[in-house]
């Protein structure tokens, strides 16, 4: 039972942990990203699509990363580059996102709402017969790559920010970006570079959403998932740690949250408690910071 | 930003160009899937003005100006609120049942209604907005994790202990006539949720060209900290605009509740997404309550049409979004073909 | 000018296969009748309003409307225009003028059966249900459902039922996933999936679990996961909509009129005939398929009666 | 020997030409003084020597070799290094960490903070210059802070190292010890270049001037050969007397009482029970090393900073009003920062005169804005200021530093207020503006007002106070006058006082 929590807990929180780092990434450099949602969901369809052409998942979730970086490239060219608000290319992108994943949709494919087509397979799962009821490992093993990658890309996303001088060129710009081209950092370059790159991060989340279990696309199937990343970006302070916590808590929440409504209660109620529980953590966090700030 | 660097002129010349450039981009895209983007386009201007399409475009005008320039007062005094579908959710809840149960002849039902929604939107921003104050939680999150509890609460409410059994929807009983806002006016095409709309947005151009308060916060949107030094009270400035945003996001609930759907049916007040839409024409407009008036109509404009075009053609009205979403990342890259160095 | 057919639904079609169905009864009816059959799907109230409205005024002999949400805006329509016919489907309104027609379903009959069937089949005697959206139409799915089991099959453990929820519930395959997941860990080896286009979230969940298998909602879903799908409930609107207006064209279509296992507007892939090349599992039980015959009986003929949820 | 030379430099912003074929050369070992008015062109030609921005036309030559930079990098490897006036710094890394950013000493992939951290004290040692390499910037004194700025350009083996008014924030004997300092540097044979508006420095320090007005180069002086007169016409095309007003004393009462004022954040004593009077017909100066709370004290009389004790103003106690209610008691402030608090500067220069008054009867009525009436007033106070701005309409941010200052201090005397708390009144100003502003304030206090000024420059609060005030960890150690209002003096109270004697 606890192994089914928490194998469910790291199913769910596994798309959102990607894009959370893509948005930390962003953050990190001082580029405010509001569109993980919608390069999600670009990132979500190219998955698909190209399972459909070519039926490899492995060149699927490639064009995925690809396709969505490039995606980005207005964020990175008009967000970073060109000094543009990035609120409102974010915003734009998520509805170009939207809009454009639906239009294609039907002129591409003639479908509306769903691609499903037998050439999508899901991801391999890592299945080690015998270990599945053993309490943690159990729910540890069984997941597919991408599960795998996102937890190593924590650690490699912390010693990168702040062992490698890359990390630390990155935490300058975002603090003072000025500062860091005076010091001879060519700081739009890099800010383009870790906004495309945060897209192709959030193209692995958008495959994870739809070849990591069901291998098919929806429209509109990231249901806000993206936006659950972008509040975990606040809560975690943009540390890897961090948003790995925050994230480990909404899949907790919405875990727990579906196994209340079995408990009876309204399942429009249990909806809320991912949102309620992440206030509440802020609530927290702003209580502690104010105590410390007042003594 | 690039709003205060710019004057109304190149304002103007910046949204036209994006405008061209979109519709360009936008034919390609239609283009390449093989339709005639010639045909689209002029579907879409002949049902967002032709027989109907005038009417429709105006009625849809109504929630979109209002979440817009709930938006662009936000935006003025440098909030972001991504909370507006909480609050106008939580508005169309208040103006329901205040409509469905509080006894008074109907006029004056409605009346109350739309005043219970104002305060119910407003205080829902409020809150976000002291959070933001005492705790440090920016507004633009808190007001989004906002909107999500309001969905939750309202979805629940209108299912259970305000549901209208006769129906298969979870949705509230219907509003008595009496209690509605006439959709037409002395029989001309012209309902009371428009005139009222209009009546909030002249107040609302007229206070930021001239008015004091205007005046007051848009110089905190520029430098909040000047405004500070200057005398103005930033944290009950902060509450007063967050609680004015709410509020007209939450009369936008009102308007559609008593002026359209005459029930608050759960994910209805959403579907259209007029917060986002709102949202871009205020961020189009640089929060320039004229520009986001226009801004606004525009959009509505774009979206009837979209759906006209749809029935002509059979061509998803989508194309409408991502015609918008063109305009505003158009808007977004213009500096670069406008670059100096 | 042309003679048409219009259809209008309350959201896009996408992987609603009860939308679907419309479509193909609606050209179905216009193919039959030499006349054109046009769609127009809504997103909204206002764009749904927009719709039936832009229907009337490009003067369409027959405007089918399909779901709940069309109520409000057919009473306020309909008796401005009293030439135009109007076929709601799935509800009716109170005191409905003459040009309008009502084709209302009895699911829970259906789902009585799937209960039936999922409980008679079920190894490990639990059985579970998933409904996109906690609203009061899908409980005729959900809780006949439940009835079903348990009059087949006392000692049947039935689960709560889950709702998918969320941002998006009519297509959030991975939430749906996730809640069939749960409740095949519960113990359910079959899930009535009443989910629209989530409903590809189940179906890969009991696939994944050997001996587990889902039941379909609607149109015959056995191919979307060959092997795991068990059986479905059909709704056959796309026969029901063709007949009547066949009969409001012909002068004798009755204004509401109920379809039920009786009429065969609803049915359970099990008993028809075509069950043998149906792909769906419960073929191979004949003797289920033969239990299952029987019930039906007694609900055509009144010796079972299945509530209404609805009407409580 | 020619280390640097800079020919016919020129760049043009739409329509202002900042430089106009400037010509420059450093020789090794010499410090050459680089002056001019605001927007004379001084820090866009240092920008394009750092490569920060690039010229329209003209060369750089280092060692006689012609040098193409597209970014500070190109500069920096061609020895070149920048102290700019605003710190490009990172508050919230460690000083070690903002030594080697760009630079990192590396193991493997990673960068390794044991040998940063020993380059940044071999560094320092080398120099002179010790600096603790694990502490976070932010919690560093200003003149640490610049500390870490020159070592910044050491690390890189700087040749030649511009300063753009490095000694704008230190104490005199903070100063001197960065004179100390730079005298060794070239010493050394590296050149310096000394952007100031400070002549006294430039004398006392420089070996060559470069004067630059309008973008043109205005006069090439050794200093040795050379006056104060001499350059400061070449400066403004005209003669300046030096501002010294007569020292006044006032007896009437208070117009501003402050008793036992003080400020504690995060447990610490800021601004530690501090008293003082202004009354009106003097101005009072607080001088002080920055860091030592007189930013806070302002804060706090203001009502921007919560504090215990009492602050009246003539006879009505305002300790617990909110800053619109004391400034309408009868204050007039000029904040520190005209960018980050005295302006908005995207709004027009018009609208930035009214702000704070736009609720008086001559802006508005009932409510709305009479905006003829203001831009009339914007126009006057313009023209009566003598504000280079071609009209009212403009975005205060497009006006040149001095113009800005000016016309924040026109708003706030304008006000009428019986007190005006003036901080860091010519920061950044040119000798022509100084002049003006200077002697404005001495017009308000002769027609009665009291003035409170805080400054870090020295040499003004010297020229424009009737007392002054010295601010030493929170404290007011110091309230000298008359003979004791001497650069000595008052340099030894900042540092401490008896201690330090
Ligand atoms: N990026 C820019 N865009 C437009 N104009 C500029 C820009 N940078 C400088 N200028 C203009 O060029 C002229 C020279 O400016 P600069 O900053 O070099 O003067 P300065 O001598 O450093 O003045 P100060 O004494 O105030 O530091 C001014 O008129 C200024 O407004
Ligand atoms: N009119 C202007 N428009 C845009 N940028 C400007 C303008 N004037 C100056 N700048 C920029 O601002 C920068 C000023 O930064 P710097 O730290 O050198 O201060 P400064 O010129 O010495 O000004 P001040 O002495 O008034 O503080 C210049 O590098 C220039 O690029
Ligand atoms: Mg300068
Ligand atoms: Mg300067």
């Amino acid at each position: 039972m606890l192994n089914m929590l928490l194998s469910q807990v790291l199913d769910l929180m596994t798309p959102v942990l990607l894009a959370a780092m893509a948005g930390a990434l962003c953050e990190r450099a001082g580029v405010f990203n509001i569109a993980l949602e919608g390069k999600m969901l670009v990132g979500a369809f190219v998955a698909v699509a190209t399972s459909v052409a070519f039926g490899s998942p492995v060149l699927a979730v490639l064009s995925a990363v690809l396709c969505t970086a490039v995606f980005a490239s207005p964020l990175a060219l008009g967000g970073a580059r060109l000094g543009g608000d990035p609120i409102v290319i974010g915003i734009g992108l998520n509805l170009l996102a939207a809009g454009l994943t639906t239009y294609l949709l039907g002129a591409i494919f003639g479908v509306t709402g769903t691609l499903v087509d037998p050439a999508v397979t899901a991801l391999p799962k890592f299945v080690i017969a015998g270990l599945a009821d053993v309490p943690v490992v159990g729910a540890i093993l069984g997941h597919n790559a991408l599960v795998y990658l996102s937890w190593l890309l924590i650690f490699v996303f912390n010693i990168y920010l702040f062992r490698t001088p890359w990390g630390l060129r990155l935490r300058g710009i975002g603090e003072v970006p000025s500062a860091a081209a005076a010091m001879g950092a060519n700081v739009s370059r890099y800010q383009t570079a870790i906004v495309i790159l945060a897209g192709g991060l959030c193209g692995l989340a958008g495959a994870q959403l739809a070849l990591g279990s069901v291998a098919l696309f929806a429209e509109n199937m990231t249901a806000g998932r993206g936006w659950i990343a972008v509040v975990a970006v606040m809560l975690g302070r943009a540390h890897p740690l961090g948003i790995a916590l925050a994230c480990l808590g909404f899949g907790l929440a919405d875990a727990v949250g579906l196994r209340l409504q079995g408990q009876g209660l309204p399942n429009q109620i249990t909806d809320i408690a991912p949102y309620a529980i992440t206030l509440l953590a802020m609530i927290g966090l702003g209580l502690r910071g104010m105590k410390k700030r007042s003594v | 930003m690039i709003a205060a660097a710019l004057d109304t002129k190149s304002r103007l010349a910046a949204i036209l160009f994006s405008i061209v450039a979109a519709v360009l981009l936008g034919g390609l895209v239609v283009g390449l899937t093989g339709a005639n983007p010639i045909s689209v386009y002029l579907e879409i201007a002949k049902g967002a003005v032709l027989g109907r399409g005038l009417d429709e475009t105006l009625a849809r005008s109504v929630p979109l100006v209002g979440m817009a320039l709930a938006a662009a007062i936000a935006l003025r005094a440098g909030l972001v609120n991504l909370g507006g579908d909480g609050q106008m959710l939580i508005g169309g809840l208040a103006a329901a049942l205040v409509a469905l149960y509080v006894p008074v002849p109907g006029v004056a039902r409605a009346v109350l209604a739309l005043a219970a929604a104002i305060c119910a939107g407003g205080l829902y921003a409020w809150l976000a907005a002291i959070l933001q104050l005492s705790l440090g939680i920016p507004f633009l999150i808190a007001s989004l994790l906002f909107s999500y509890i309001a969905r939750g609460l309202t979805s629940y409410l209108v299912r259970y202990p305000l549901r209208d059994p006769a129906t298969g929807m979870p949705e509230t009983y219907r509003v008595a006539s009496g209690a509605r806002l006439p959709a037409h006016i002395f029989d001309l095409p012209v309902s009371m949720a428009m005139i009222v709309m209009a009546v909030v947005a002249i107040v609302i151009v007229v206070n930021d060209r001239s008015g004091v308060n205007g005046f007051e916060w848009r110089m905190t949107g520029l430098n909040a900290r000047f405004a500070q030094y200057s005398g103005v009270n930033l944290s009950r400035q902060t509450q007063r605009v967050a609680f004015l945003s709410g509020a007209l996001a939450g009369l936008v609930g009102a308007l559609l509740i008593l002026g359209q759907q005459y029930r608050f049916t759960d994910g209805a007040l959403l579907a259209p997404g007029y917060t986002w839409s709102g949202l871009m024409a205020a961020v189009l407009a640089m929060a320039s309550p004229i520009a986001t008036i226009v801004a606004s109509v525009f959009f509505a404009a774009l979206q009837v049409g979209g759906f006209s075009m749809e029935r002509a053609l059979g061509l998803p009205a989508v194309l409408t979004w991502v015609l918008q979403a063109l305009i505003i990342l158009c808007l977004a890259a213009r500096p670069i073909l406008f670059r100096k160095r | 000018e042309d003679n048409s057919f219009v259809l209008v639904t309350p959201s896009r079609i996408g992987v609603n296969k009860f939308l679907g169905l419309g479509k193909t009864g609606i050209e179905k009816a216009a193919a039959d009748q030499g006349a054109k059959a046009k769609i127009f799907e809504g997103t909204d109230p206002s764009t749904r309003r927009q719709h039936v409205q832009a229907a009337i005024d490009m003067k369409a002999s027959i405007v089918a409307v399909m779901g709940f949400e069309f109520g409000d805006i057919i009473a306020d329509l309909a008796p401005e225009y009293p030439d135009t016919n109007f076929v709601i489907v799935d509800t009716c309104i109170p005191d409905a003028p003459k040009n309008v027609y009502c084709a209302v379903f009895r699911e829970q009959e259906a789902a009585y059966l799937a209960g039936a069937e999922a409980a008679l089949t079920s190894a490990s005697k639990t059985v579970g249900v998933i409904g996109a959206l906690d609203i009061p139409f899908l409980h005729r799915y959900t809780d006949s459902f439940g009835l079903g089991a348990k009059a087949a099959r006392p000692d049947i453990n039935v689960l709560p039922t889950s709702w998918i929820g969320g941002d998006n519930p009519f297509q959030d395959p991975v939430r749906a996933q996730t809640q069939a997941t749960l409740q095949l860990s519960n113990g359910a080896d079959r899930i009535y999936a009443v989910a629209a286009g989530s409903n590809g979230g189940v179906f890969k969940a009991v696939a994944d679990k050997p001996g587990a298998m889902a039941i379909g909602l609607d149109v015959n879903q056995c191919g979307d996961a060959p092997g795991a799908i068990l059986d479905s409930t059909l709704k056959k609107v796309d026969v029901v909509l063709p007949a009547t207006i066949d009969g409001i064209l012909k002068g004798s279509a009755k204004p509401v009129v109920s379809f039920g296992l009786a009429e065969g507007g609803l049915e359970l892939v099990a008993t028809t005939e075509a069950v043998a090349s149906s792909g769906c599992k419960i073929a191979e039980s004949p003797d289920v398929i033969g239990q299952l015959k029987d019930i039906q009986a007694k609900i055509v003929s009144g010796a079972i009666t299945v509530p209404d949820p609805m009407a409580q | 020997m020619t280390l640097l030379q800079m020919k016919g430099i020129t760049k043009r912003f739409d329509g202002v030409v900042a430089n106009d074929g400037i010509s420059l050369s450093v020789n090794s070992g010499e410090i050459h003084a680089l002056m001019g008015e605001n927007g004379a062109g001084k820090s866009t030609l240092m920008n394009i020597l750092y490569g920060l921005l690039k010229p329209d036309a003209g060369e750089i030559l280092v060692d006689g070799k012609a040098m193409d930079f597209t970014n500070p990098l190109g500069a920096i490897a061609a020895g070149i290094g920048m102290v700019h006036q605003t710190f490009r710094q990172f508050p919230d890394l460690t000083v070690w960490e903002n030594l080697v950013f760009q630079n990192e000493p590396r193991r493997g992939p990673l960068v390794s903070a044991d040998a940063a951290r020993d380059f940044v004290r071999r560094l320092g040692s080398r120099h002179g210059l010790e600096i603790d390499p694990d502490s976070r910037v932010r919690d560093l004194a200003v003149g640490i802070r610049q500390r870490l700025e020159i070592l910044k350009a050491l690390s890189r083996e700087a040749r030649i190292l511009i300063l753009d008014e490095p000694t704008a924030v230190l104490t005199p004997q903070e100063r001197d010890g960065l004179f100390t300092a730079m005298r060794e540097l070239a010493s050394k044979g590296m050149a310096l270049i000394l952007v100031t508006h400070k002549i006294p420095e430039v004398i006392a320090i420089t070996d060559q001037i470069t004067v630059m007005r309008d973008g043109r180069v205005s006069g090439t002086l050794v200093t040795k050969e050379t006056s104060e007169a001499e350059i400061i016409k070449a400066m403004v095309g005209r003669n300046v007397p030096p501002t010294i007003a007569a020292k006044v004393t006032s007896d009437a009462e208070p117009m501003l009482s402050v008793k036992e004022l003080s400020v504690r954040r995060a447990g610490v004593t800021i601004v530690d029970a501090v008293s003082f009077d202004v009354r009106p017909g003097e101005i009072v100066g607080i001088a002080g090393v920055s860091g030592n709370g007189q930013p806070q004290l302002i804060s706090a009389v203001m009502g921007l900073e919560s504090a215990t004790g009492a602050v009246s103003i003539g006879d009505q106690d305002i300790s617990r009003f909110p800053i619109a209610r004391r400034r309408a008691a009868g204050i007039s402030y000029v904040p520190e920062d005209r960018h980050l608090t005295g302006t908005a500067p995207a709004a027009s220069i018009a609208e930035n005169i009214v702000f704070g008054t736009h609720r008086h009867a001559a802006a508005s009525s009932k409510g709305f804005l009479r905006k003829d009436a203001i831009r009339a007033q914007a126009r006057k106070l313009i023209e009566r200021f003598r504000v280079k701005a071609a009209s009212e309409q403009l975005p205060i941010g497009s006006l040149s530093g001095g113009n800005m200052q000016k016309v924040v201090i026109a708003r706030e005397v304008e006000h009428g207020s019986p007190l005006i708390i003036v901080e860091e009144p010519t920061r950044g100003v040119d000798v022509g503006a100084i002049e003006f502003i200077h002697q404005t304030l001495i017009a308000e206090r002769d027609k009665g007002r009291a003035i409170l000024v805080v400054s870090s420059d020295l040499t003004e609060l010297l020229a424009l106070s009737d007392r002054i005030l010295v601010m030493f960890e929170g404290r007011i150690n110091a309230r000298l006058t008359g003979s004791d209002m001497n650069e000595e003096t008052v340099g030894r109270w900042m540092m401490g006082g008896a201690e330090t004697r």
